[in-house]
């Protein structure tokens, strides 16, 4: 079978990108809209297709979803053993990858048609957004370690690019530069990751090193002495790799870019920062699982707590923000915590694989609602001119699709029964609890969390106070809203995807059934956090404000994000930038090169100083000449004869 | 005529067109014309290597020639290219053409200045394809005197002192320098026979150890204050900094490179042991350069200064890379000379530009130059990008070629070595970043800069050209990575071989 | 006779030679050099070298005394007085002239001429000198001869062409 | 040979007159007595070669050529002197040798 094919659903982005992105002015705004609309239509249509071959035409071999290389070409030669190939692999995570990448930017490409119309710079925008598709599709369809760290730079160039979209905006101009340095930081472990594992393996390539045997071992063999802090070389390795997908993923510590990033478009921060970039640290982990799962169980339990703090950490926060997209920024990040703590658990052998399963599920379905709550966000924000919960309230008269939509994805996030978020959900905190008791309970503890700041964020918006506004909000234009109907069903409705017969570690299929014992205690927690939120938020009242009062200093605190922001900025901004780089400045110009001054300025005074004899007087001259004839003669005659 | 020669030959012809011109208009389009062939000679002996080599010929250096010009001490016109010298030709011909582009409007004196140019482009190439080390250090000195006038006539700022200081600095390289070739010439031949300059007949032989162990460091060093080696590297920020824009991009972009390149075909080449054995204090030094130029980078205002330890830094990592002494690192090394040399060039070009229209290099005192100047700051935001390492673009692929290269080195020290250098990619992306954000970005400062004009054809020509070139690298790397990597096969060898000694 | 003529020479060089270098009166300084170079003369006819005693009294004597006085009347006031040497520079030329004077007579003095004269003396006479300077086979001076000549020439057109006045 | 004058006498003296033109040469000021003293240096080694000669070897004649040379160098280096004398004269209005040092450095 051939499958070359696939390589137009990335090329297509690319074309597209040069095309608008050469043109830029010279292209009527319309039609660059509808080229790029276009193409990651003509993308997604792929998508859908291979899709189908690969898991119906193609279907399993020997029990198991097979990885295939589509395609491959080497691109650049390290040593024999080691070179960057640029290629497509199908295996069913990189094939529900494209389908989930392809599905959100088409309609964050029809959104954005309506979204931003009219702004100035509407051309490199949509040039922007298929740069992303096209990085973040040559992510998903990396054949080898390199190729992913390659569209990993590129994913996060062109997230630079976007949130800095509105570049004449200092706070756009700060958050990108925020969230471009603290994902290449992240990537400096990474590339170190990759570095120390390709030099042990001798290869970059991920069907090589993920080959497992028969038995259930590596076919690769890994370092696994023992190296440094009591951890094996392999373990190291895949910490640091972890390392790079925390920055992406805005895992904690290196969370702090993704809440500023929300200074871009919203139809950015929908596409990038909620449904695909972010998830490409879970992707990472996912592709490498097998290395995790079996050569390095500790680098696996990093992941896991990394996992299960910032999913809690990150929960907390949002119940306290008032940005409607820092909140959604929060949420994304506490649930992206959900996914790295689902791996976390996750073990590869057949049986208690749940986790892994788990977090491509809920990588989807979280997607998929994710992205709905954004353009949901978007739209208010269209409407209402204003970023800030404070000033909306009662929305639900003006904007009706909205309101519905938006409600849909709230329900679906918050785990209500029958809606995606509430299976895939479910199966990571069966996973989570077959696994390991403490993460479980942080686990149960964020669903209600997540329930709670969701439906504050709900309640506010669209009930609560009747805010007065200075025009009356509207209801958005059709391009707007229908790509919100199309998310809002798959939000209803991609929970039932079987992803046990699709997305498995090992990629043979297993049975898995409804945990109702974990469900029902779970969703009654979700309901106990939405009826608070109810209560406080459905009518204005004076409960939440007495709430923050009497939590006076710990509220300050969460408000504050736990000041890790402001403890980074000392550290880069004080001490590495103030003043270790003032003094290198300092000490270049005034003892490096003062020293070479001090050469010139030494050579210089002997020079004057030697001058005087040269006097030009004859007579000096003379006398020199005289003295000199008088020692020598003194010297020779009475000293040698 | 042979192929190579005619690089010397046709600058030269330039020249003497542009004494027959008069005023800037004739000068210039004289000497955009003469680069502008050199620039399609050195494509056409791109492929006549490549059409050399598919012929099966594996000689080390291909289109010898020698003509034998001082015979009492055997000094000897001796010219000849492998893949590397190739490579460096094609680097200095396109940044020698888009440097006649971003001079298309010296108003001062402008028949001088273009020979001047054109003059220390010819030392360059010279430089190149030679493998007569006199004769090279004799192109060297014709590339290095020049930049003197340059510097100091059309200069800015405090240009005499600049340009002394840099001429002080490379000719205090140089004079380091003849001893070592000297040392190099008079032990040319440990075992009787007729001593001799020429590369490839020294590197037959294995100079005594103890020889190399004294010499090693004149050479390493002559060469490396050229390459801007930590500490000798201070001439760079004042030298950049007062040069005119296009004799900048010539020194950033090629002049430089002259070190790094000196450094492993003649000190490393012809000395492997004291190399193997020395090495590690170089590598260090290096390894402070990077770091060092980065973190140096940060603090500064002026965009010239911010470029100037920017290129201390990946200089840095060109000798760091040429220190771990594997094909896989030399490649990289080779590569980043490449890379930073047209990015570098790129950069000074744009901050020429900036100048020409702002007259100002201080950072805080523009802002927002994307809505002026969209043109010009594109080409900014993707210099910026390709000096952060963005794949796609030429950096990446140099520096991965580094990283992976030095990280073959078992050794603990040089691992910790290549952790640190890896490191400065964080800083870059942080002083690039800066400079993009202050520069570039954000509302602008100074209402008086509303008005200002976006780049003109000769200025889009040459910045077309520098990107083009970048891209292309960035895009198909292999082709150039092959070319060198095959061409360092003698060089590894004797120096892998000197390892196990 | 010889010996107390020779005295009265050797007196008359040493004062003479003396107020020359000290005497703050050009002319007068001129003039006392004049005569230690007939002083000088008169030594060589003490000598019996006559001919070199003539050209001594017609060239030093005759030619250059005058030319130093013909630049003296040029270029200063015969009756100006120069002011004493600054003692700064006196003393140490002084020492030093002092010193070389020291080792040499010093050196003079030890060293043993006596076994080293020569037994019978003769005196040259005009003709000798004449087939001296003139001879070109052994123990002639033809080619010194030519030289000078051609060298007191080039002094002559040098001078003339250096004190020639520029036309401006 | 004179008769009862040993060598060592006429060498003192000639030394003596020697130095003397020396310390002339050193102390003075004025371009003219300069060279005045070195009309004395030249001249107590003219005595001397023609002492020497007169003295020791009797039949040669080297020495006397050579003081007869000297004095026609005298006589050249004079003519050529006083014409840069008069020169540095009309150029500084003055002979003083301190004052004239635009050549210094």
């Amino acid at each position: 079978m051939d499958w070359t094919y696939t390589l137009a659903i990335i090329l297509l982005p690319l074309a597209t990108f040069l095309t608008i992105g050469l043109l830029d002015k010279s292209m009527p705004n319309k039609l660059a809209g509808v080229l790029g609309t276009a193409s990651i239509g003509t993308a997604f249509l792929l998508s859908c297709y291979t899709a189908y071959q690969y898991f119906f035409v193609h279907g399993m071999v020997d029990g198991a979803y097979q990885k295939i290389v589509a395609f491959n070409m080497e691109w650049l030669r390290f040593t024999d053993t080691l070179h960057i190939d640029l290629g497509v692999i199908l295996d069913p995570i990189s094939v529900m990858m494209l389908m989930v990448v392809t599905t959100v930017s088409l309609m964050v490409h029809i959104y954005s048609n309506g979204y931003m119309h009219g702004e100035r710079g509407f051309n490199k925008f949509f040039s922007f957004l298929s740069l992303f598709s096209f990085s973040m599709l040559g992510l998903v369809v990396a054949t080898n370690l390199f190729q992913m760290y390659i569209f990993w730079e590129l994913v996060g160039v062109s997230s630079f690019l976007l949130i800095g979209y509105y570049y004449e905006k200092p706070s756009a101009v700060a958050a990108s530069k925020k969230a471009f340095i603290t994902t290449r930081f992240a990537d400096l472990g990474f590339l170190i990751g990759i570095l120390l594992l390709s030099w042990y393996t001798g290869t970059f390539d991920f069907t090589e090193l993920t080959q497992t045997t028969a038995i259930g071992g590596l076919a690769m063999a890994m370092p696994m002495g023992t190296s440094f802090l009591g951890l094996s070389i392999v373990s190291w390795a895949l910490i640091l790799i972890f390392m790079g997908g925390a920055g992406k993923s805005a895992m904690f510590p290196l969370h702090i870019w993704l809440p500023d990033a929300m200074e871009g478009p919203t139809p950015v921060s929908a596409l990038i920062h909620a449904a695909t970039m972010v998830v490409a640290g879970v992707y990472l982990v996912a592709r490498l699982f097998p290395i995790y799962a079996i050569a390095a169980p500790d680098a696996l339990t990093v992941v896991m707590w990394v996992g299960a703090i910032s999913s809690l950490f990150a929960a907390i926060i949002a119940c306290t923000q008032y940005d409607i997209k820092r909140v959604l920024a929060f949420s994304t990040m506490s649930q992206i915590g959900y996914m790295m703590l689902a791996l976390g658990v996750s073990q590869y052998s057949e049986g208690s694989n749940l986790g892994f399963t788990a977090s491509m599920f809920h990588l989807t379905t979280h997607a998929m609602f994710k992205a709905l709550l954004f353009l949901g966000a978007g739209s208010i924000i269209h409407a209402v001119h204003s970023n800030s919960m404070l000033d909306m309230g009662g929305l639900r008269k003006y904007m009706p699709i909205t309101f519905v939509t938006f409600g849909i994805a709230w329900l679906a996030i918050c785990g209500f029964p029958g809606l995606s978020g509430f299976f895939s959900k479910d199966e990571i905190l069966v996973a989570a609890m077959q696994h390991n008791t403490p993460v479980f309970i942080i686990a149960v503890i964020v669903a209600g969390l997540t329930a709670f700041y969701m439906s504050r964020l709900f309640f506010s918006v669209f009930f609560g106070k009747n805010t007065h506004y200075h025009h009356t909000p509207h209801e958005s234009p059709k391009t707007m809203t229908i790509p919100l109907m199309i998310l809002a069903f798959f939000a209803v409705f991609a929970g039932y995807i079987p992803f046990n017969e699709f997305v498995t570690s090992t990629g043979e299929p297993f049975h898995s059934h409804f945990h109702w014992n974990v469900a029902i205690p779970v969703t009654l927690i979700a309901f106990i956090g939405m009826g608070i939120a109810f209560v406080l938020y459905y009518k204005e009242s004076e409960i939440p404000t007495k709430v923050t009062k009497a939590l006076s200093w710990v509220y300050t605190t969460i408000f504050h994000k736990f000041y890790i922001d402001e403890i980074y900025l000392f550290v880069t901004k004080k001490i590495l930038f103030g003043i270790v780089a003032r003094f290198i400045a300092w000490f270049d110009r005034h003892v490096i090169d003062a020293t070479m001054n001090g050469f010139a300025i030494v050579t210089n005074y002997v020079s004057v100083s030697i001058k005087g004899l040269q006097s030009g007087q004859i007579q000096k001259y003379g006398l020199i000449f005289l003295s000199g004839a008088i020692f020598f003669a003194l010297v020779f005659i009475y000293l040698f004869v | 005529m042979d192929i190579l020669s005619l690089f010397v030959v046709v600058p030269i012809l330039t020249i003497v067109g542009i004494l027959f011109t008069k005023g800037l208009k004739g000068t210039r389009v004289v000497a955009a014309v003469g680069m502008g062939v050199q620039l399609l000679m050195a494509f056409n002996l791109l492929f006549r290597y490549f059409a050399e080599r598919r012929a099966g010929n594996t000689a080390e250096m291909v289109f010898q020639k020698a003509y034998t010009w001082f015979p009492s001490f055997n000094i000897q016109y001796a010219i000849g290219v492998d893949g590397i010298a190739v490579a460096m030709i094609l680097l200095t011909s396109i940044v020698v053409f888009a440097g006649i582009f971003s001079s298309w409007k010296t108003e001062d004196l402008p028949r001088e200045f273009f020979i001047s140019l054109i003059l220390l482009a010819s030392g360059v190439f010279g430089f190149f394809i030679s493998i007569d080390l006199f004769t090279m250090f004799l192109f060297y000195e014709l590339a290095v005197i020049p930049m003197y006038l340059l510097i100091g006539l059309w200069g800015s700022g405090n240009k005499e002192y600049s340009a002394m200081k840099l001429t002080l600095m490379l000719m205090g390289g140089s004079a380091l320098l003849i001893l070592g070739l000297l040392g190099l010439y008079f032990n040319s031949a440990p075992n009787g026979g007729e001593l001799t300059f020429n590369i490839l007949e020294i590197a037959k032989v294995s100079i005594p150890h103890n020889v190399q162990m004294f010499f090693f460091p004149f050479l390493f060093v002559g060469f490396g204050v050229l390459g801007a080696l930590f500490p000798f590297h201070t001439w760079s920020p004042d030298g950049h900094a007062s040069a005119p824009t296009a004799v900048s991009m010539l020194h950033a972009g090629v002049l430089m490179k002259l070190g790094g390149y000196g450094c492993f075909r003649v000190a490393m080449y012809l000395l492997p042991d004291a190399a193997q054995q020395m090495g590690w204090i170089f590598l260090i030094l290096t390894t402070i350069s990077i770091v060092y130029g980065a973190f140096g980078a940060i603090a500064q205002k002026d965009l010239k200064y911010i470029n100037a330890y920017s290129s201390v830094s990946h200089c840095g990592m060109v000798i760091f890379a040429l220190l771990m002494m594997n094909k896989t690192a030399m490649d990289g090394a080779i590569l980043q000379m490449i890379s930073h040399g047209l990015m570098t060039a790129l950069f000074f070009a744009l901050i020429g530009m900036i100048y020409g229209r702002t007259h100002t290099r201080n950072i805080y005192e523009m802002g927002g130059l994307m809505r002026i100047m969209p043109f010009i700051a594109v080409a900014y935001v993707i210099a910026g990008l390709a000096s952060l390492g963005l794949p796609g673009l030429s950096g990446f692929v140099a520096e991965m070629t580094i990283f992976v290269g030095s990280f073959q080195h078992q050794d603990v020290f040089h691992r910790v070595c290549t952790i640190l250098a890896c490191s400065a990619i964080v800083v870059t992306a942080v002083y690039i970043l800066r400079v993009v954000g202050i520069l570039l970005f954000g509302p602008v400062r100074n209402k008086e800069f509303e008005t200002l004009p976006d780049a003109r054809w000769y200025e889009k020509i040459s910045m077309v050209t520098l990107i083009l070139a970048i891209v292309a690298i960035g895009v198909a790397p292999l082709w150039l990575s092959d070319m060198i990597r095959e061409s360092l096969t003698p060089i590894v060898t004797k120096l892998t071989a000197a390892a196990i000694n | 006779m010889n010996v107390i003529m020779f005295y009265i020479l050797a007196a008359v060089i040493l004062v003479c030679s003396v107020l020359t270098v000290t005497s703050r009166k050009i002319l007068r300084a001129a003039t006392y050099l004049m005569f230690v170079l007939i002083a000088t003369a008169g030594l060589y006819f003490l000598l019996q070298v006559n001919f070199l005693a003539a050209v001594q009294l017609m060239v030093y004597a005759g030619g250059i005394v005058v030319l130093i006085i013909f630049s003296v009347l040029l270029t200063s006031h015969i009756e100006h007085q120069f002011e004493l040497a600054a003692p700064s520079k006196s003393i140490p030329a002084a020492l030093a002239a002092i010193a070389g004077a020291a080792i040499c007579i010093a050196s003079i003095l030890q060293f043993d001429f006596t076994s080293r004269l020569a037994e019978q003396t003769t005196s040259p006479d005009i003709r000798q000198f004449g087939h001296a300077f003139l001879n070109y086979g052994d123990g002639g001076y033809v080619l010194p001869f030519e030289v000078i000549s051609i060298l007191l020439l080039a002094a002559m057109v040098a001078a003339i062409m250096i004190a020639k006045k520029n036309k401006q | 040979m004179i008769q009862g004058i040993e060598l060592q006498h006429i060498l003192i003296i000639t030394t003596l007159m020697f130095f003397v033109g020396v310390y002339g040469f050193l102390v003075r000021r004025n371009l003219i007595t300069i060279l005045m003293a070195s009309e004395l240096i030249l001249n107590s080694v003219g005595i001397n070669f023609v002492v020497f000669n007169k003295y020791l070897y009797p039949t040669a004649m080297q020495g006397y050529m050579f003081t007869i040379f000297i004095i026609a160098i005298a006589a050249a280096e004079a003519a050529v002197a006083i014409a840069i004398i008069i020169n540095v004269y009309r150029r500084y209005k003055t002979i003083n040798v301190e004052n004239v040092s635009e050549m210094k450095y």
